[in-house]
């Protein structure tokens, strides 16, 4: 019981830590933005200031399901990264790092949101949740075919033991074994994290912000942390799966900001599809990238 | 000599304190929402942009105004537009400030004559501050902005309150410039 | 209690209720409460028995012919237990709705027909006994679904259903050629493998196909579901449909595969080949979730949307099932009870509201959570299985049908199965969002109010179960790994908490408290924070406008249209295809009227002269 | 009592009606329910008649075969005789020569006896459809009749010519000791086949049924589709399984207007959008399906398809007609909603369909589910398939019929339907139902009965 304990109090330990490790360099890539923009940038814990000043605020409810598709959300994705291996040895719940949880357990999250902003009545809310169900639909597959091609190769689905699959001597990263998979994934992860040219579903200008169109205060600064956790899971779920994992916590976090960084440099030049673009794009060629990928790895056995 | 006894702060002094830790996260994360009906809101773009940088402050456009902080009220607002803005702002999550841009929401400027524009913003809803000129440069902006955190911290933004003490008032106003039906649909009348 | 006791206790019963009916029309739907009550629960008294290790077979009473036979196997008992479970849970709908059909009476009566059917079919070893329940429920379907005040349904249902079920005839009688008995054990056991074998696959597989509504032979399915009375919608979904997923066990893991690729090939290093049938029957079966899924992202209709889903969903059983292994089989049984608990209690929400509402078209409800808040979970709660999210039942069965598609390196079948898994949060979301939420219409708001509580309370037992599912599983996986070992392979490793699969192990429960303890910690977030404002549906963000009305604010016709545009012109081809066929019929008929059946004798003497004339050639 | 008495007394029967022509129809009544009511004191065996003996002399034959096919044939008699006797007086004294000759139809021994008959039942046919106030079909129907029965004569001629007997067993031996191959009688079975084709409705011949059953009235209909389908089926039974030899591209021939015959005829039936039109066509694909069970040798149960069909077929058309009477046509579209005040009426019209069809709990479904069992058996994959398919399309166009008939709203059509038709419909369609479920004493009866077998010289 009090290992179950101390397993659970670990994996509240692992969300927090990767609530702050995400919301620290999301405020430090905001900088690195701007940079590229040639501005001099907010400060580097922006973000929490943002967070906090959110929560801090007096907001609006538009009944019970606005509120408690908020808690669902907030509640399954922390219960999402409470799974998270952080290290290719260290994660709360050992052996249970199942990839399938957190594809399908994020998604409790993201049906919760999805909820919550249907059921603030306004119409924008509907259309931004539609476009973000269907750039998931959009870009999850192709993703979804690559790691099966990796989970098929190392027999396991577990993220740290395919993690320490790459870490021995003679297995490169995924990344660079399987490189047509690794861009199609990198694509797949700008959807994932809504970057541009795939931020369709949020589209300030055009939807006002889609879902989130009638948040404010508390259950909009959930939602931030809700997002924050969701790319901390999404980006490590990349780290672990196609950079080799990490063998202890500094590389991890090394690995991590690199993904995230560049991936916010790929996306600060980009403009925005529409959202038929967005699935039109990731059916043509990271589909066709990836199970040529996977028929190649699978089938042909060529891997580096 | 100090007492080293415990002494539990009362509950308002609590809500104080919790109040101006509040007051810091909000002062640094203005989040704004730019009602830009008047010329005044060219200025915004400099502002945003590598001229200037407001995001340096924390600060940032947001789309709607359950989510926005601040209201920029971008020069000078017809009978019609004045309707939605009051509807605006009133959506807008507490605590909630206004700026008010150029001489037009102060006296109504150049349009001070026109039977479709309003004169006297504050008649209608509470502006914190008003950055003057016709139109206002770009540091004037700036400087409203850092005006508007310094009356935050000093705990001076105080015209949401206002807004609800003097809800009559506001109201009064507010009908006189409208006509009796105050908020109405252009479909439905 | 034996079989065919059960069996005359249901069709007897069914008589009852319609007399019974006939005087008053809720007391005849009660009667079918308490029969199918009492016939699920002595099906679970007979799990007990099965339980001591006696798979019980016997002739049935003497005056039948002889080849009436009853068995008792773990898979029946699997299928029968499920079905009738549905049927009790759903028959608590039967009086609240029983008045707006047309046939009270012989609704009642021919409900517990159906039911009678389904054990005849489940709980027997005799293949024309099997038939002729197979048969019997068509016929006592074919009623049902009119009820629902649309024919065409009816008859597409009718079209199909027999199609299938003379497919499994004709698949009987080749057995019944090579074995001389009609004996099921026998009979595919005999053909496994040989030539025979070929046909009386795909002659199942297609009896399956026609059954689950699996593409190409899905036209029906969406139809009658979408039409059929409301309650019947949720028993057609979550009960006799598994008929199809029966005959589909029977087709693919009781029959060998055939077409041995690895054989032929060869050569490619590390691949492990399937035989062609499981390819082509996957294949159809990815097909058909693919099919379902984009259909069901188009539908307006919530029925329809559902009736959808339970294609693509069948098309899962019909991938695991296929692909058999431990893995398959314990993920396409899984998934049948998954998807059989979470499709009936989706179905019976929607009935809940359209008994207030009088519709299901999602463009005409809205907000329906404020007058049926219980409804409303009951169907998130559904949904969230559907879509294959834990912590509910539906998220094991994917998990096992994944590793199954994975384990197998199938790589095409896998895009299908993982579209449909991402395609059916698009679909099930949409009643969720233009039917329970958004803005409330006017229309409705006065009439909604939440069921009464014996609607409510099968939908809670079910939603209950669908919970239960995914955070025990092991109690119901314990159960299909027997009929698994009845069915000759091995089952799922488990634990106590723990199931073992192929590439990874899952603990359910843990999910499920990991997820309680993530949404505890949200809702100490909230509730510590300043309490919200209040506010109204119609007081969102307008960018400044008024507006009064609630349809406008209301997102729900054409959810997914930029995402229809897309393929709305390539979707309808099985529909293109069966109505083309039905104009050839048609057609042909119009032509042979027209060339034979005119006022003139002397086309008849032509068409003598031409007959003889065959006969006499080459003579003359 | 002797046979002979069946054809005897009501051919007397007919001309003393002649006399006393306003009690034409009571005479009618009482004859034929005598003649149901006598065939139980009927003994089985050889009868001669004109005091030569076979072959050289005509004989009837009563044995089961004939035994079950009389009590078929004179019930459904007695049933349409007592519906209509008091609507159309008139053809009381044509009706008594038909009963005469459908009798002597299903008992004669002999090949030339059988064209007798066959004119006489043929020409009271006609005559019968006079009432259908529809001359020319009428006269089409008579054209074509006369066509087929002089082909049938032909074709007699010719066996005569070659064997020298027209008694229907001699001739059967005959030709099994005569050592000539199949293509030599291939020629005149055909003109036999065809001639019989015309009156059992088998595809290309049978242009006559459209006029006569599609303006049927509640005599013609179920007359000429139930009660002369069902002795044409059992005499074309007869001769298909004793006499003809069918091989070769005789076997072509005839396989190709079966499968065109079945094939078609649901076609057509899926086709149209008239009730009386459906039936029609459906019976066509029915009448094929007999010939075809006669050939394959299973006797038993095409007589339980016979039996089935021409039960069927009285309820379809009595009820069909009825209604078209009172509606005054007979689209679907017209009908729609009829049962929905009639409800017994329509039971009894939904269980007689669904029979047809061959959904369990019907005696269609044990007649089908046998037909098929016993095809396979004798390794037959064809014929079963296409029994199958077209049993699809004949579903679906019966279920689309019953379904329109129950189910609508408003505006139902009304109907009124007398006691005794709703009584026989009623009683017919419980039997049905009874030996759908009770299917002991079908089975033991079906599998005993065989085509009677040869006995040297004639006699059977």
């Amino acid at each position: 019981m009090i290992d179950i304990l101390l397993m659970i109090l670990t994996g509240i330990g692992v969300a927090l830590f990767g609530f702050v490790l995400q919301t620290s360099i999301a405020g430090v890539n905001r900088k690195v933005v701007a940079r590229v923009q040639k501005r001099y940038g907010p400060k580097w814990y922006q973000e929490f200031l943002d967070i906090f000043k959110l929560l801090s605020k007096r907001s609006v409810t538009h009944g019970w399901i606005f509120d408690f598709g908020v808690i669902m959300a907030l509640g399954g994705i922390i219960g999402t990264a409470m799974f998270m291996p952080l290290t290719s040895s260290f994660m709360a719940f050992d052996g249970y790092d199942n990839f399938f949880i957190f594809v399908y357990l994020i998604a409790v999250g993201m049906l919760g949101m999805a909820m919550s902003a249907s059921g603030s009545g306004n119409p924008l809310a509907s259309i931004g949740v539609m476009r973000a169900l269907t750039t998931m639909l959009a870009y999850e597959v192709p993703f979804m075919i690559v790691v099966l091609t990796i989970i098929k190769i190392t027999g396991t689905s577990s993220l740290s033991e395919i993690g320490l699959f790459q870490q021995v001597a003679g297995n490169s990263w995924f990344f660079i074994a399987l490189p047509i998979g690794g861009i199609v994934a990198v694509m797949a992860l700008m959807g994932m994290l809504g970057k541009k040219p795939f931020e369709t579903y949020i589209a300030p200008a055009e939807i006002a912000s889609g879902p989130m169109v009638e948040y404010g205060g508390k259950q909009l600064g959930m939602l931030f942390i809700m997002h924050e956790i969701t790319v901390f899971i999404e980006v490590s779920l990349f780290v672990h799966l196609f950079l080799g994992g990490a063998e202890n916590i500094v590389l991890f976090i090394v690995k991590y900001f690199v993904v995230y960084t560049a991936l916010n440099i790929i996306s600060s030049v980009y403009g925005r599809f529409k959202i038929d673009q967005v699935v039109l794009f990731f059916y043509k060629w990271p589909l066709i990238m990836a199970i040529t990928q996977a028929f190649i790895a699978i089938y042909l056995g060529w891997v580096i | 000599m100090l007492s080293t006894k415990f002494s539990p702060m009362s509950k308002e002094e609590v809500d104080r304190k919790w109040w101006e830790i509040g007051d810091f996260f909000r002062r640094n994360s203005l989040w704004m929402l730019m009602y830009c009906t008047g010329c005044c809101a060219i200025e915004l773009p400099p502002a945003m942009t590598s001229a200037y940088d407001m995001e340096r402050l924390g600060m940032g456009p947001m789309a709607t105004p359950r989510q926005a902080d601040v209201l920029l009220v971008t020069g000078y607002l017809s009978l019609k537009t004045l309707r939605r803005l009051i509807y605006t702002y009133e959506q807008m999550s507490e605590p909630k400030y206004i700026v008010g841009f150029g001489s037009c929401t102060i006296n109504g400027g150049i349009y001070h004559d026109s039977h479709a524009v309003i004169n006297q913003l504050n008649k209608y809803i509470p502006v914190d501050v008003f950055v003057a000129g016709c139109m206002p440069n770009t540091e004037a902006v700036m400087n409203g902005f850092v005006d508007l955190m310094d009356l935050i911290k000093n705990k001076k933004a105080n015209g949401w309150k206002d807004y609800h003490e003097r809800y009559e008032w506001y109201l009064a106003n507010q009908k006189a410039a409208l006509g009796e039906v105050r908020v109405h649909d252009e479909f439905h009348e | 209690m034996t079989v065919e006791l059960l069996i005359l206790v249901a069709l007897a019963s069914g008589i009852l209720a319609y007399f019974v009916g006939r005087l008053n029309k809720v007391l005849g739907a009660v009667v079918t409460i308490v029969a199918s009550m009492f016939i699920f629960i002595m099906i679970g008294y007979m799990m007990q028995d099965i339980n001591a290790g006696t798979t019980f077979n016997y002739n049935a009473v003497e005056y039948m012919p002889d080849f009436v036979t009853f068995m008792v196997t773990y898979l029946g008992l699997f299928f029968a237990i499920l079905v009738t479970f549905i049927f009790a849970m759903v028959s608590f709908f039967n009086p609240f709705f029983v008045e707006k059909y047309k046939y009270p009476a012989l609704y009642s009566m021919l409900y517990l027909f159906s039911l009678a059917g389904v054990l005849g079919v489940f709980l027997t070893d005799n293949f024309m006994v099997l038939f002729f329940f197979f048969e019997f429920i068509v016929w006592s379907g074919l009623f049902l679904i009119p009820l629902g005040k649309n024919n065409k349904a009816a008859i597409s249902y009718y079209a199909f259903s027999t199609a299938g079920s003379f497919a499994l005839l004709y698949a009987i009688f080749i057995m019944f050629a090579q074995t001389g008995s009609y004996n099921l054990h026998l009979g595919l056991a005999t053909v496994s493998g040989t030539t025979e074998g070929t046909y009386v696959l795909a002659l199942l597989a297609f009896a399956a196909f026609a059954k689950l509504g699996a593409f190409p032979l899905n036209v029906w399915l969406p139809r009658a579901l979408g039409k059929a009375p409301d309650a019947i919608t949720a028993v057609f979904s979550g009960g006799l449909e598994k008929l199809g997923a029966f005959v589909a066990v029977l087709a693919l893991v009781k029959l060998a595969p055939i077409g041995d690729i690895a054989g032929t090939l060869g050569g490619l290093t590390e691949a492990t080949f399937l035989f062609a049938s499981q390819y082509i029957v996957a294949t159809l079966g990815a097909m058909t979730i693919v099919f379902g899924t984009l259909m069901a992202i188009r539908q307006d209709d919530a029925k329809k949307l559902l009736a959808y889903s339970s294609m693509s969903n069948g098309g899962y059983i019909l991938v695991a099932l296929s692909l058999g292994g431990t893995l398959g089989l314990s993920g396409g049984l899984y998934h049948i009870v998954a998807h059989a608990l979470a499709s009936a209690a989706a179905f019976l929400a929607i009935g809940a509201v359209s008994r207030v509402t009088g519709t299901t078209k999602m463009s005409e409800l809205g907000g329906m959570i404020h007058k049926m808040p219980v409804t409303y979970m009951v169907y998130l709660i559904a949904i969230i299985s559907m879509a294959g999210i834990p912590p509910m039942g539906g998220f094991i069965s994917k998990w096992l049908i994944f590793q199954a598609v994975i384990d197998n390196g199938l790589i095409l079948i896998a895009v299908a199965v993982f579209f449909g898994s991402i395609g059916s949060f698009l679909y099930v979301f949409r009643p969720l969002a233009a039917l329970f939420l958004g803005q409330e219409l006017p229309q409705h708001r006065d009439k909604a109010k939440e069921a009464p509580f014996f609607m409510l309370l099968p939908m809670l037992i079910l939603s209950g179960l669908i919970v239960f599912t995914g955070v025990m599983p092991n109690i119901f996986l314990d159960f299909i790994n027997d009929v698994i070992a009845e069915l000759g392979g091995t089952g799922l490793l488990l634990g106590d908490y723990t199931i073992t699969g192929v590439n990874g192990v899952l603990q359910p429960t843990l999910i499920a408290s990991v997820f309680g303890v993530g949404v505890l910690i949200a809702f100490i977030i909230f509730i510590l924070l300043k309490k919200s404002k209040k506010v109204g549906l119609m007081d969102t963000y307008t960018a400044g406008n008024f507006i009064y009305t609630e349809e406008l604010m209301h997102y729900s016709l054409d959810f997914y249209a930029p995402l229809e545009r897309l393929y709305e012109k390539h979707i309808n081809i099985t529909k293109d295809f069966y109505k083309k066929l039905e104009n050839k019929v048609v057609d042909f008929g119009r032509m042979i009227k027209y060339f034979f059946f005119t006022n003139k004798p002397e086309i008849t003497v032509f068409w003598i002269i031409v007959l003889i004339g065959f006969l006499l050639w080459g003579e003359l | 009592m002797s046979a002979i008495l069946l054809i005897a007394v009501p051919l007397l029967a007919a001309f003393i009606s002649i006399l006393f022509k306003k009690y034409a129809h009571y005479i009618l009544v009482f004859v034929s329910f005598a003649s149901v009511f006598a065939l139980g004191y009927m003994d089985l065996g050889t009868i001669t008649v004109g005091g030569f003996n076979a072959p050289f002399g005509i004989v009837l034959i009563l044995d089961d075969y004939s035994l079950i096919a009389l009590y078929i044939v004179n019930t459904l008699f007695f049933l349409v005789a007592i519906l209509n006797c008091n609507e159309f007086k008139k053809v009381g004294s044509i009706m008594l020569v038909a009963l005469a000759g459908l009798n002597g139809l299903l008992l004669t021994g002999d090949l030339f006896n059988l064209f007798v008959f066959l004119e006489v039942a043929g020409i009271a046919a006609y005559l019968i459809t006079t009432t259908n106030k529809k001359p020319l079909a009428s006269f089409n129907y008579l054209i074509q009749g006369t066509v087929g029965s002089s082909l049938y004569l032909l074709g007699l001629i010719l066996l005569y010519a070659m064997f020298g007997t027209l008694n229907m067993a001699d001739m059967a031996s005959s030709i099994a000791n005569s050592g000539y191959g199949a293509g030599v009688t291939a020629f005149p079975f055909l003109l036999m086949f065809i001639g019989f084709g015309v009156e059992a409705k088998l595809l290309p011949f049978n242009s006559w049924t459209k006029g006569i059953l599609a303006n049927s009235n509640r005599l013609t209909g179920p007359m000429i589709a139930s009660v002369y389908a069902a002795a044409i089926g059992f005499v074309f039974g007869r001769l298909l399984t004793n006499v003809f030899v069918i091989e070769d591209t005789f076997l072509i021939i005839v396989t190709i207007i079966l499968i065109f015959s079945v094939v078609a005829g649901e076609a057509m039936a899926y086709a149209s959008t008239k009730v009386r039109e459906i039936l029609l066509y459906s019976s066509v694909a029915q009448a094929a399906l007999v010939v075809v069970v006669f050939m394959s040798g299973f006797t038993g149960w095409a007589v339980y398809l016979i039996i089935g069909n021409a039960a069927a077929k009285l309820v379809l058309f009595l009820i069909t007609n009825t209604a078209t009477k009172q509606l005054g046509n007979d689209d679907v579209e017209t009908f729609k909603g009829l049962f929905v005040n009639n409800k017994v009426i329509g039971l009894a019209f939904t269980a007689v369909t669904l029979s047809v069809i061959g959904l369990p709990m019907f005696l269609g479904f044990v007649t089908k589910m046998n037909i098929l069992e016993n095809m396979f058996v004798s390794g037959d994959y064809i014929w079963p398939a296409i029994i199958l398919i077209t049993s699809v399309v004949e579903g679906i166009y019966f279920i689309r019929l019953l379904l329109n008939l129950w189910y609508k709203e408003n505006d139902l059509p009304e109907v009124k339907f007398e006691f005794v038709l709703k009584y026989v419909v009623v009683i017919i369609a419980v039997l049905i139902m009874v030996f759908g479920v009770y299917t002991e004493p079908v089975q033991d009866s079906a599998d005993n009965l065989v085509a009677y077998s040869y006995i040297e010289g004639g006699n059977l």
